[in-house]
């Protein structure tokens, strides 16, 4: 068990929870900061993984853009879930 | 030469590490939006351009680099805690205080009347 | 009923995953000497292009992002389609404050910068076309939200999409009308980890930064802008 | 010695992550977000000096200044600016 | 003019940073790109072009650099020894700050330096009136709080960038 | 003269990147621009045919040869399929320029062009990622499509779409991945070697998952619940191209992994079963539509559950007659579409009741559509009769004698809805008299086209089969699919 | 291992969402949340233990000291083909409330489900 692989623990159940929070949680905008969360995580996982071409995709496109583009959906409609 | 840089790189780096930690355990700690905010703020900037810094220091062929992220940082980070601050206060999170004392709500109220008379 | 029956249907499905996934190896060589050995061995000589996982991107498995292109550019139709109204509306009620204005006016030309360094850059650093042309339309967004007002003609970015969708294809193009295949390297190769090397791939990593630019631009702004 | 650093630095992450977890409101979320993406974007930095390759250093600079773009954005989302 | 100028160069040594390497080939391209975003967005970000690089201004941007950091490090000592103790000591309150700066970029600056020093934190600007979050409030009244927490940068930032 | 093949996808995508600065210049130009695209590639795929009917034909893109690189692997199948593709694409392209009329018209053609090349892409190319890529462009440009018309329900239909095609692209990616970690190489040719060293438990598992991604386009039972709502509120010549097309590309993907990737024995009994369900339960529902859209989307379907029992028979002539039921499928049913098309438009309503005495009315739509009707029943001297004679002769040749009882009640079923379709066309009697709408010429020729084929296959139907024989082999026989990928190095 | 767990709790608490969570833009989340699993687990296959990303950089790196590039360049791929399919549903999503103004799967079913 070196520290890398407790690094790696560590991340794993925080993306986890990141996962069952935009699941569980009532307030979509609540979701899709979570979801950014989950986003921020895999892309350090990416980065130890020795794929930073990808790590740096998903900084752009996960952290950015997609959550962007969730967020003018909630303001186009609505925030809460019925 | 590049001994002392890097020992320097090194004590940079730990006080930037450390001030991430205590911006985490602030922003954990503090009692509303606000103060968190102002702990959040302060110390991960500090301590992620100390770290940043640091590894700079200890790379010098990376100074260049690892500067510009700093500068972006120092750039940055005060003004989206700014503008969460000013987000959150207009869905209206209120300031936790002991005394009353909140200048920007009257000052809000004198924007908003004249909007509306014009 | 619903919810136990899809957690029935998950518990399966997670068990069978599981199951093989223990069998999965792990951080080892497993494939050796396989495609990959194969790719890593030849790409500097072969291609000329430091990044590997630039070259099979953009040159042994150019197809694919020739496709990946088309659906980027097709989501940005879809999305214009789906949205068009005839009529365009104002973007925001709220204005940002000065901080805000002043902070990503000074930021939006580094922004920019920081893309094209990005696109120009993908055969020797991390990073290509898309993560450029993301970057590029993350600084347009940064004016759209500071700026009520702040206007990118829809004309311009589409003119721009186009013409590098078309010099992507007709870059492939070329290399038929040279008697050799579908996008191959008909370029010199030039000295490995110098900026003019990888014969065509930095040309077509800059016309898919421009096209992405555009595109997640212009889709930013419809949806910005249309419906309410 | 940079296994100190990075225990240090996931310490903060997980304290952030404790305030995301515990809320209340969205903007505590977000701003143990902006906390979080600050703290990986030196993570990240730190990372790439331990395994030695300067290109990795690309990936931190795109993070720190596209985390802020998104958070940025949720923030004009409060104020009715989006 | 002066002010593409004064972007182009500022363009171009980001672009140096950011390559870090002085390869014929790079340097061209840098120049090529600078060039081109500082015709199309460089009138922008400054105001006063070439003026910028005066000698007075460099003087004054290093001095100012070295009371700014000098503050901030202070500022976290100062959060840091709120955070660690058992009950954090705070008395936050909202206070007004009037400011004489004109330009945007000024009081961009000056917010950026208030909210990365000692218990500040910049909420809104409103015309010449900052409102800061005082995590600590010492008095309500605006010329005092002008003393203790802006008048420090204050006649750098106006050195500087007026 | 031949071109080089990789034209078939370049030039539609050039085509399709260009519209919208052609747009500027005119706006009339656009709807011409599949026409001549899509008939550039019908030109291609019949001038390709002798080449690829001998050995397939491998083309190389971007230099490197096969394990390596890219390439487009076009045996006989893949042909004969790009050649249905661009010839229901070519008649549904000549039927567009006058029926289509919502704005913003250039991106219609846009998408239509692109999710012709994205089903032309999945038959030709060799490579599984690719094809993934491919399935990719074609299923999004159908999702954008079926929300084309801005309505209520056609917004509902694409979300339901999307969302069975997200998570069935999902699926095809985690297929991909296992496959990977334990071939290690992504040419389909390649592939199907090295797949029989792999342990058979994890080579069932990616099979699966590939089978659930490929199933939802090829509309298998019980992926198909989206079918019938696409079909219905998608734009009249989209539903022809979903039936036609999509569908087309859907089955490709899935017999390419069934026959030439994996060999399990059980995967045809498998396939069998699904077949038939899909059939009883496709021509169950399609009795009970009242909307003629609804009905044709089930018909298709039940139409798909043929093919796929034929496929389930694993032998050279019952893949013949699956292969015999695609093509008259990619002829019937885009005629059928295109004629309601325009008698929904001429009724003004979608429900088959409103179309009382159009044969009167409307004499050669009324024609075209019952034509279709009595061609894909299998009426004796049509097409639609050889396809099902092959099949079901061969289910019973190989023992599945309950299965041919099954199937023929379903062609039962089916002529019966049918013919009250075509009995309310010609024998009831309605009398208001709406303004007379013009019949536009193009329509007329395009359907015309599709009639004229399917005649000319009914009568010499060795015409096409001495195609659809090679094609056939290329699928039960794999060894020789895998030989002449790697004949070239 | 650790990865191939997370990957797979990521791939079941979205496909979890998408099968029983009611709201629209929930049920994209879901799916993006599939998307992010199956990315973690195509990049974990490639990882080779004690290698370095397959850029050479520096001369003296050799391709026995590097990962497997081809699952990096496939996730490539995948990420933004995954951002289009979001974005086109999230349009729908906006298009179906202004239809029916409500987000509930439940209350839209106009159609049979």
């Amino acid at each position: 068990m070196d520290y890398m692989s407790i690094i790696v623990i560590i991340l794993a159940v925080l993306l986890i929870l990141a996962a069952f929070f935009v699941i569980r949680s009532k307030d979509l905008v609540a979701a899709v900061v979570a979801s950014a969360v989950v986003s921020l995580i895999s892309s350090i996982y990416f980065y130890i993984l020795q794929a930073p071409d990808v790590a740096l995709t998903e900084a752009a496109i996960g952290v950015a853009l997609t959550t962007i583009f969730f967020m003018i959906t909630i303001r186009k409609t609505r925030r809460d879930e019925e | 030469m590049y001994q002392i840089l890097e020992y320097a790189g090194m004590v940079v780096t730990t006080i930037g590490v450390i001030f991430l930690f205590l911006g985490g355990l602030g922003v954990l700690r503090m009692p509303d939006v606000y103060t968190r905010m102002q702990a959040g703020t302060k110390a991960t900037t500090l301590g992620a351009v100390g770290a940043i810094v640091g590894v700079g220091m200890m790379h010098p062929e990376w100074f260049f680099k690892t500067s510009i992220i700093a500068l972006f940082i120092l750039l940055s980070n005060p003004i989206s805690s700014h503008a969460l601050a000013r987000g959150s206060y207009k869905i209206g999170i209120k300031v936790w205080q002991k005394k009353k004392i909140d200048a920007y709500e009257d000052a809000l109220k004198k924007v908003k009347k004249e909007e509306e008379a014009v | 009923m619903r919810k136990i029956l899809a957690v029935f249907f998950i518990g399966v499905f997670g068990y069978y995953m599981l199951a093989i996934l223990m069998d999965f190896p792990f951080g080892i060589d497993h494939l050796n000497p396989g495609l990959a050995g194969a790719y890593l061995k030849d790409t500097v000589s072969k291609t000329g292009a430091v990044n590997v996982v630039t070259s099979i991107i953009v040159n042994y498995r150019g197809f694919d992002t020739l496709g990946e292109v088309t659906v980027l550019f097709l989501a940005a139709t879809g999305m214009s389609a789906l949205l068009y109204d005839g009529k365009t509306m104002n973007r925001s009620r709220q204005n940002a404050s000065v901080i805000v204005k002043a902070g990503s006016r000074l930021l939006f030309p580094l922004i920019i910068i920081l893309g094209a360094y990005v696109f120009i850059h993908g055969h020797l650093t991390p990073g290509g076309g898309f993560q450029g042309g993301a970057i590029i339309a993350s600084g347009f967004l940064l004016m759209f939200i500071s700026y009520r007002n702040y206007h990118v003609s829809h004309r311009i970015l589409s003119n721009v999409e186009s013409t590098a969708g078309s010099v992507f294809v007709v870059l492939g193009l070329l290399g038929l009308l040279y008697g050799a295949t579908f996008l191959e390297n008909i370029m010199p190769l030039g000295i490995p980890n110098k900026l003019f090397s990888g014969g065509l791939i930095p040309l077509i990593y800059i016309a898919v930064g421009f096209k992405v630019g555009a595109e997640l631009t212009a889709l930013l702004d419809t949806m910005l802008k249309t419906v309410k | 010695m940079i296994y100190a650093f990075f225990g240090v630095a996931i310490a903060g992450l997980i304290l952030a992550a404790i305030r995301f977890a515990i809320g209340p409101t969205v903007p505590d979320r977000l701003v143990a977000l902006d906390t979080m993406t600050t703290i990986t974007t030196a993570f990240l930095v730190l990372l790439g000096f331990f395994f030695e390759r300067y290109i990795y250093i690309d990936v931190a600079l795109i993070y720190g200044v596209l985390g802020f773009v998104g958070v940025l954005t949720m923030a004009r989302y409060f104020e009715g600016g989006l | 003019m002066s002010r593409i100028l004064f972007s182009f160069i500022v363009f171009f040594l980001f672009w140096v940073a950011l390559t870090s390497s002085l390869d014929p080939q790079e340097l061209g391209v840098g120049a090529l790109v600078s060039l081109i975003i500082a015709f199309l967005a460089g009138k922008e970000i400054t105001e006063d072009g070439m003026k910028n690089f005066s000698f007075r201004r460099i003087q004054y941007t290093i001095r100012y650099l070295f009371v700014f950091f000098w503050e901030m490090i202070k500022a976290n000592l100062d959060v840091a020894m709120r955070i660690i103790q058992p009950v954090i000591p705070i008395n936050p309150g909202i206070v007004e700050v009037p400011t004489k700066l004109k330009s945007n970029v000024a009081k961009l600056a000056l917010a950026n330096s208030i909210t990365l020093t000692p218990g500040t934190l910049t909420v809104d600007i409103i015309d010449d009136k900052l409102y800061i979050h005082w995590i600590d409030v010492k008095s309500e009244n605006p010329e005092e709080n002008f003393k203790e927490i802006s008048s420090v940068f204050e006649k750098y930032i106006k050195e500087i960038f007026e | 003269m031949m071109f080089d093949p990789v034209l078939m996808i370049a030039l539609p995508l050039l085509a399709a990147f260009l519209i919208p600065v052609i747009n500027r210049f005119s706006k009339a130009i656009p709807k011409y621009i599949p026409v001549v695209v899509i008939g550039f590639n019908l030109y291609e795929s019949i001038m390709l045919l002798p080449y690829s009917m001998v050995k397939p034909v491998i083309v190389i893109i971007a230099g490197w040869q096969p394990p390596l690189g890219i390439n487009l692997t076009i045996g006989p199948l893949g042909n004969i399929l790009a050649l249905m593709i661009s010839l229901v694409g070519f008649v549904v392209a000549i039927y567009n320029i006058k029926f289509v009329t919502e704005e913003p018209t250039e991106k219609y053609y846009m998408l239509f062009l692109l999710i012709i090349t994205g089903a032309t892409g999945v038959v030709l190319t060799g490579d599984l990622f690719n094809m993934f890529v491919f399935l990719e462009i074609t299923s999004i440009s159908a999702y954008a499509l079926t929300a084309f018309i801005r309505d209520r329900n056609g917004a509902e239909a694409a979300f339901k779409y999307l969302l069975i095609g997200g998570i069935a692209s999902t699926m095809i990616l985690l297929g991909i991945a296992i496959i990977y970690t334990y071939t290690g190489t992504l040419n389909l040719a390649d592939i199907a070697q090295k797949m029989q060293y792999v342990d058979p438990k994890i080579a069932l598992a990616a099979m699966v998952l590939l089978i659930v991604g490929f199933g939802v386009e090829a509309e298998l039972f019980p992926l198909n619940g989206w079918a019938p709502d696409a079909y219905s509120q998608a734009p009249t010549p989209v539903g022809a191209v979903f039936g036609g097309i999509v569908v087309k590309a859907g089955v490709y993907g899935l017999a390419r992994m069934i026959y030439t990737i994996f060999n399990f024995e059980g995967v045809f009994y498998f396939l069998m079963i699904m077949g038939l369900i899909t059939l009883l339960m496709a021509e169950m529902s399609a009795m009970r539509q009242s909307q003629i859209k609804r009905m044709l989307a089930f018909s298709s379907i039940g139409q798909m559950g043929l093919v796929f029992i034929a496929f389930g028979l694993a032998t050279q002539r019952g893949v013949e007659g699956a292969l015999f039921q695609m093509l008259n499928h990619a002829l019937l049913k885009p005629l059928l579409f295109l004629s309601a098309g325009y008698l929904v438009y001429y009724s003004g309503s979608k429900n088959i009741e409103d179309l009382d005495g159009m044969g009167r009315r409307k004499p050669f739509l009324a024609f075209f559509f019952a034509f279709g009707a009595f061609a894909i029943m299998g009426l004796p001297p049509l097409n639609g009769f050889w396809s099902k004679m092959i099949i079901i002769s061969e289910t019973i040749r190989n023992g599945f004698v309950i299965v041919a009882a099954f199937v023929l009640a379903g062609s039962v079923i089916e002529a019966v809805y049918y013919l009250r379709v075509v009995g309310r066309l010609y024998f009831k009697k309605h009398d208001d008299n709406q303004q007379e709408k013009y019949v536009h010429g193009s329509a007329i020729f395009a359907m015309s086209i599709l009639v004229i084929l399917a005649i000319v296959i009914g009568l010499y139907p060795d015409l096409v089969m001495q195609y659809l024989k090679p094609a056939a082999e290329e699928l039960v026989n794999k060894s020789l699919y895998i030989q002449s990928v790697f004949a070239i190095n | 291992m650790v990865y191939y767990i997370a990957s797979l709790s990521l791939i079941l608490i979205g496909l979890y969402g998408v099968l029983v969570k009611k709201n629209l833009i929930k049920i994209v989340l879901s799916l993006s949340l599939i998307n992010a699993g199956i990315h973690i687990l195509l990049i974990a296959i490639g990882y080779i233990d004690g290698r370095t990303a397959p850029i050479f950089s520096t001369p003296e790196l050799r391709p026995e000291q590097m990962v497997d590039p081809v699952p990096q360049a496939l996730v490539l791929t995948a990420i933004v083909i995954g951002l289009a399919i979001t974005a086109l549903a999230l349009t729908i999503v906006i298009r179906l409330y202004d239809h029916h103004k409500t987000l509930d799967v439940s209350k839209i079913r106009e159609l049979k489900w």
